[in-house]
């Protein structure tokens, strides 16, 4: 069956009911229910365009209805249009896309198995207004304050000359090392600096080891390969290789034919990156920042080639394939902790400690967290949904 | 020996390439036909069509594109072949624009093997754009999303609509997909309406989606070739049952395929795993 | 066998072999079909910048006179300023700003999604939620798992004793992981080889049919 | 000045005011947003000039050098030809630029995507040697959830696939989030330290 009759329904309801006999409409006078049962209010935490109805169902009623046709007028006095037809018997409704600071009036349909219909008093009037702040990003936005104030905590520690410690990470050990062999070989390095755009954090972090190979390569005279998938990556990687050279006085070593685009094709890229990897035989190969399902053709043509290969990416669906055809992988949060571990640079060490406190801080948040939820307590839960 | 043992931990490149070619080509052009289980997903979507009566309408949607093709495609067939060999109403959409081509030529395909009338028996409406809102759209009123089907007929005008307005006439909804669109089908056509839904999704998207069907959003779900083969040999039994011509086993033929590949690779990984205890033993010696 | 008549076929399957043809070795039937695909898609893409990025997001904008739009024209046009060796150095004004604005778009985003969301995903309910033994098993090993895999991220800690141990273990889960991961692809990768030769096999050479 | 202070004030300014932004669900603050993710678009396609610019002159070099001038030449003519399409003819449904990126574009991409069947054999043989542990787990896992999608799988065990689906639906799942929350943290780290300007890489350090 369908709802086919709704429109008949509507026809019937849509004139204020209470200013008309009951009985020239309905066999049974429409059931009112109490303004007290609904709630409405201007959806909190948005742009100023909505407007929340929430209601409660008296003991038993809700098993009874069968769908709610939510009405809205500007005016108490005048025909309210439907808005929404809402099948089963919802609790709330939310009515979007209606104009800011205007005053609205709803009523409220339920439609029950029996084929009666109750409604609610005229509600109103309500308006909805923007909000300055989003109360539901609390959570957020505390988490956001704690790491970055923990983040410059240990900065201005670091300024006052704290030393650190930084365990090993083999792939970063082996960077140094990789560019020695392309020297000893007298062959080129190849650097892909990932597949990503600029405002994907793994491609910046990229750049800033792209940075530090540069220099290496710069002292040994040994030439260094960037094809570029993204045309602003492909500046600022030029900017940084040009950069890097200048900066261990070697601005002649620098030829613009070096670093250059390819193509935005993924696979066009991968070809062509393919037969760099042939033609050129790089002895090393950098495949460091973010990564899709090339990443094997990459890798595996790299390692066909017997190149010494290092990658590096935070994409975790690409791990696996760089774990098994590289020599050496940075996993996700290894390579942002390159930057800080190849410069030994202190402020830029000082905030893997606020990483790390933060880690702790959250693995901590978790453990509490689940053992209050055991006990079914589960703000901590309602906490980090929040975000 | 030394020799032997080497060769084998040292296969080079072309060899394991030319294997693994072999092994895939071979079973497309020659089935295997490897025995078939068919897992529970594909079984209770199956069993579910099953039960409806005839003359019921489900719709399917074609919300892939050529890229995920080998494994989407096949489940579309096989769902398409099922359904109309039992005599229920096949309404086809499109939600993802390259694969209008697609869908079109599918269920031209099926319905001309079944001898299936247009209008009555099946009927094709093409794409919409703006997912949310075709899906909460045909809750209210198919004939508002859609007022003319593909070719540009008022769809008033087709029998098969003069029963059909909503999703209280449409018994299922199969989305075929190699993205999010079965998540969106769930969140709009199922929460709110509470229409039946199905998947038909590519491998790597099963992942993503096998908690839907423990909570039963799902009706249940063909994940990557494997499902479509599974639903393939279904369908091919019913067929069989009917006296119908079965149909070309498209998935079954992949899945022997993905077998024969997945057996390679487990073999000579055995094959470089011995050579190279062989070789430290010998080593180490 | 019924060999395609539509040229387009021929043109796409005879381009594919090439491709295959690298699986031999480098050759100049590869090297070609990849020359033409860096031109044809790096075209295909200038186009698309153009209609898809340029023109509707900033010259349609100052066509209307929308004067906020003449900001980022200028800054694109800062890009040409490295052919001019003296102001060449302007070219990162329009790398700040995007360099600035991703950065800040991801901090609060990437907090939410690859932070809160995976914490809460984690975090164990009360018993009565789980459906079974075995998904109050399987949420203890997950919660378990994560925490073991957090330690093995510490950096400023040597990897020695209680937080050795506890990396190592770390270390084996994402192994698990990686390889369940290979593994699971491998159907992906082989279900895309069979959607390739059933083009060549079936639309071109007309040897399989659906 | 123009070359180190306005660009850190310029990535100190924009970082902040997104950042601040998501918190301020305002129309002013939303049409912000949009016009910003704009001006982001627009941006980053206009370096599409520079970035063409810097194929057409690798080539052009390569050529000029008389070292692969046919490969090189495919690789001009065809850019050339396809933007002049894109650019000054046409690029609806049935035009010769769609054409020719389904017809060329298309199927090569394809093509080069399905070459990974043979790299992921050829990855498997030569790197999964059971050497220690770690390279042991990895290689089982692989096992596990190859033989337990195929029928095989079955046969050997009835439970096998589920126990498959297991591996990679909750190790699989730890191993995901841990990294996950790591990636998380260290992105932030690395937008922090470049809104303050303490990584400086991108302006030669």
């Amino acid at each position: 069956m369908g709802w086919v009759s709704l429109s008949l329904l509507w026809l019937a309801v849509a004139a204020p009911p209470d200013s008309l006999p009951a009985d020239t409409l309905a066999p049974r006078p429409p059931r009112v229910l109490e303004a007290a049962r609904f709630h409405l209010q201007d959806t909190p935490n948005d742009a100023g365009h909505s407007v929340t109805l929430r209601w409660t169902y008296p003991p038993g009623l809700q098993d009874s209805v069968r769908a709610v046709i939510v009405l809205r007028a500007e005016a108490p006095d005048v025909p309210m249009q439907e808005v929404k037809f809402i099948p089963g018997a919802p609790t709330v409704y939310k009515d979007m896309g209606i104009p800011s600071r205007t005053p609205f009036y709803y009523r409220v349909l339920f439609l029950t198995v029996t084929g009666d219909t109750i409604q609610s008093a005229v509600l109103g009037p309500v308006e909805a207004y923007p909000q300055w702040f989003h109360t539901g990003r609390i959570p957020i936005l505390l988490g956001v304050v704690l790491y970055v104030g923990l983040l410059l905590w240990f900065i201005v520690q670091a300024r006052g000359g704290k030393e650190l410690f930084l365990r090993k990470i083999p792939g970063l050990e082996a960077v140094d090392e990789a560019i020695g062999r392309a020297t000893e070989m007298g062959r080129p390095i190849l650097y892909v600096p990932g597949l990503s755009t600029i405002d994907d954090i793994a491609t910046i972090a990229s750049l800033n080891i792209l940075s530090h190979v540069t220099r290496k390569a710069a002292e040994y005279e040994t030439p260094i390969i960037v094809p570029n998938r993204n045309p602003v990556v492909y500046t600022v990687s030029r900017e940084i290789v040009k950069e890097a050279y200048t900066s261990v006085g070697r601005p002649d070593l620098f030829d613009p034919d070096q670093v250059f685009y390819v193509t935005d094709s993924q696979f066009g890229y991968a070809a062509a990156v393919s037969g760099i990897m042939m033609r050129d035989r790089p002895a090393t190969n950098f495949l460091i920042g973010m990564f899709w399902a090339e990443s094997l053709i990459l890798a595996e043509t790299g390692a066909a080639t017997g190149a010494i290969q290092i990658a590096g990416t935070d994409a975790v669906t690409q791990l696996p394939f760089f774990i098994v055809a590289c020599d050496y992988t940075l996993i996700g949060e290894e390579l942002y902790a390159a930057s800080a571990y190849l410069s030994r640079e202190p402020l830029l060490m000082a905030t893997l400690k606020g990483q790390d406190w933060m880690k702790f801080i959250l693995g901590t948040a978790l453990v509490l967290g689940s053992l209050l939820g055991l006990f079914g307590i589960t703000w901590v839960h309602h906490f980090f949904a929040g975000g | 020996m030394n020799n032997l043992i080497h060769k084998l931990t040292h296969l080079n490149r072309q060899t394991i390439y030319g294997i693994l070619a072999l092994g895939i080509i071979l079973p497309l052009l020659f089935p295997l036909r490897l025995p078939e289980h068919v897992s529970p997903p594909v079984q209770r979507l199956y069993d579910y069509i099953e039960s409806l009566p005839e003359g019921s309408a489900i719709l399917l949607s074609v919300d892939f594109g050529p890229d995920v093709l080998p494994e989407t495609y096949p489940m579309f067939l096989a769902v398409l072949r099922h359904a109309m060999a039992r005599n229920i109403r096949v309404i086809g959409i499109c939600l993802n624009p390259a694969g209008i081509g697609l869908g079109l030529e599918g269920i031209q395909k099926v319905a001309k093997e079944l001898h299936k009338q247009y209008g009555t028996d099946y009927v094709y409406l093409g794409f919409k754009p703006n997912l949310g809102a075709t899906m909460l759209g045909l809750g209210e009123d198919v004939h508002k999303v859609f007022p003319t089907d593909y070719y540009g007929t008022p769809i008033d005008s087709l029998p098969l609509f003069r029963n059909v307005r909503n999703y209280n006439d449409i018994a299922l909804v199969v989305s075929f997909s190699g993205a999010s669109h079965p998540a969106l089908w769930v969140a709009y056509a199922n929460a709110r309406y509470g229409e039946k839904i199905a998947a038909g999704v590519t491998g790597v998207m099963a992942a993503d989606y096998y908690p839907y069907l423990q909570t039963g959003q799902f009706v249940g779900m063909l994940a990557g070739m494997k499902g479509a083969a599974e639903y393939e040999y279904l369908v091919e039994k019913l067929f069989r049952e009917k006296g119908l011509p079965t149909p070309p086993p498209f998935a079954i033929r992949g899945m022997d395929s993905i077998s024969i590949a997945h057996l390679l690779i487990i073999v000579l990984v055995i094959i470089g795993n011995i050579g190279y205890f062989m070789e430290r033993k010998q080593k180490g010696a | 066998m019924h060999l395609s008549t539509d040229p387009w076929v021929w043109v796409a399957a005879i381009l594919s072999l090439f491709i295959f043809s690298f699986l031999y070795k480098d050759n100049p039937l590869y090297k070609f079909a990849e020359h033409l695909l860096v031109g044809i898609s790096a075209g295909y893409y200038l186009a698309l910048y153009w209609h898809n990025g340029m023109y509707p997001n900033i010259i349609a904008h100052v066509k209307d006179g929308n004067l906020w739009y003449l900001f980022p024209l200028f800054l694109g046009l800062l890009y040409f300023a490295i052919f001019v060796p003296k102001y060449a150095y302007l070219i990162r004004w329009p790398i700040a700003f995007l360099l600035g604005a991703g950065s800040g778009i991801a901090i609060p985003a990437t907090f939410q999604a690859s932070i809160y969301k995976q914490l809460e995903g984690t975090l164990l309910n009360p018993l009565n939620t789980y459906p079974s033994a075995l998904a109050v098993f399987n949420a203890l090993l997950i919660f378990f798992g994560v925490l073991l895999v957090l330690t093995y991220f510490f950096f400023s800690k040597e990897h020695k004793g209680v937080l050795g141990a506890t990396s190592r273990v770390g270390i084996w889960i994402l192994m698990i992981g990686f390889g369940a991961s290979f593994g699971y692809t491998v159907m992906a990768r082989v279900s895309l080889l069979i959607g390739r030769l059933h083009f060549l096999l079936g639309t071109w050479l007309g040897l399989l049919r659906f | 000045m123009a070359a180190r202070t306005i660009p850190l004030a310029i990535v100190f300014f924009f970082g902040v005011l997104m950042t601040v932004q998501f918190y301020i669900p305002h129309p002013v603050s939303q049409r912000l947003y949009e016009m910003v993710l704009d001006w982001m678009n627009g941006v980053s396609a206009a370096a599409i000039i520079l970035a063409v610019g810097s194929l057409v002159k690798h080539h052009w070099r390569k050529i000029s050098r008389r070292e692969n001038v046919v490969y090189s030449g495919v690789t001009l003519l065809a850019f050339f030809f396809m933007a002049f399409l894109g650019l000054f003819v046409s690029i609806a449904e049935d035009s010769l630029f769609q054409t020719l990126f389904a017809n060329v574009q298309v199927p090569l991409q394809a093509t080069m995507f399905s070459l990974l069947a043979f790299y992921m054999a050829s990855a498997a043989y030569r790197a999964f040697r059971a050497r220690n542990l770690e390279a042991t787990l990895l290689l089982l896992a692989a096992f596990v959830l190859m033989i337990g999608i195929i029928p095989i799988g079955y046969l050997i065990h009835p439970k096998f696939a589920d126990f498959a689906q297991w591996v990679l639906n909750v190790p699989n799942m730890a191993a995901k989030r841990g990294i996950m929350i790591g990636v998380g943290l260290g992105a932030i780290a690395t937008s922090v330290k470049i809104i303050l300007g303490i990584e400086r890489n991108w302006l030669g350090g």
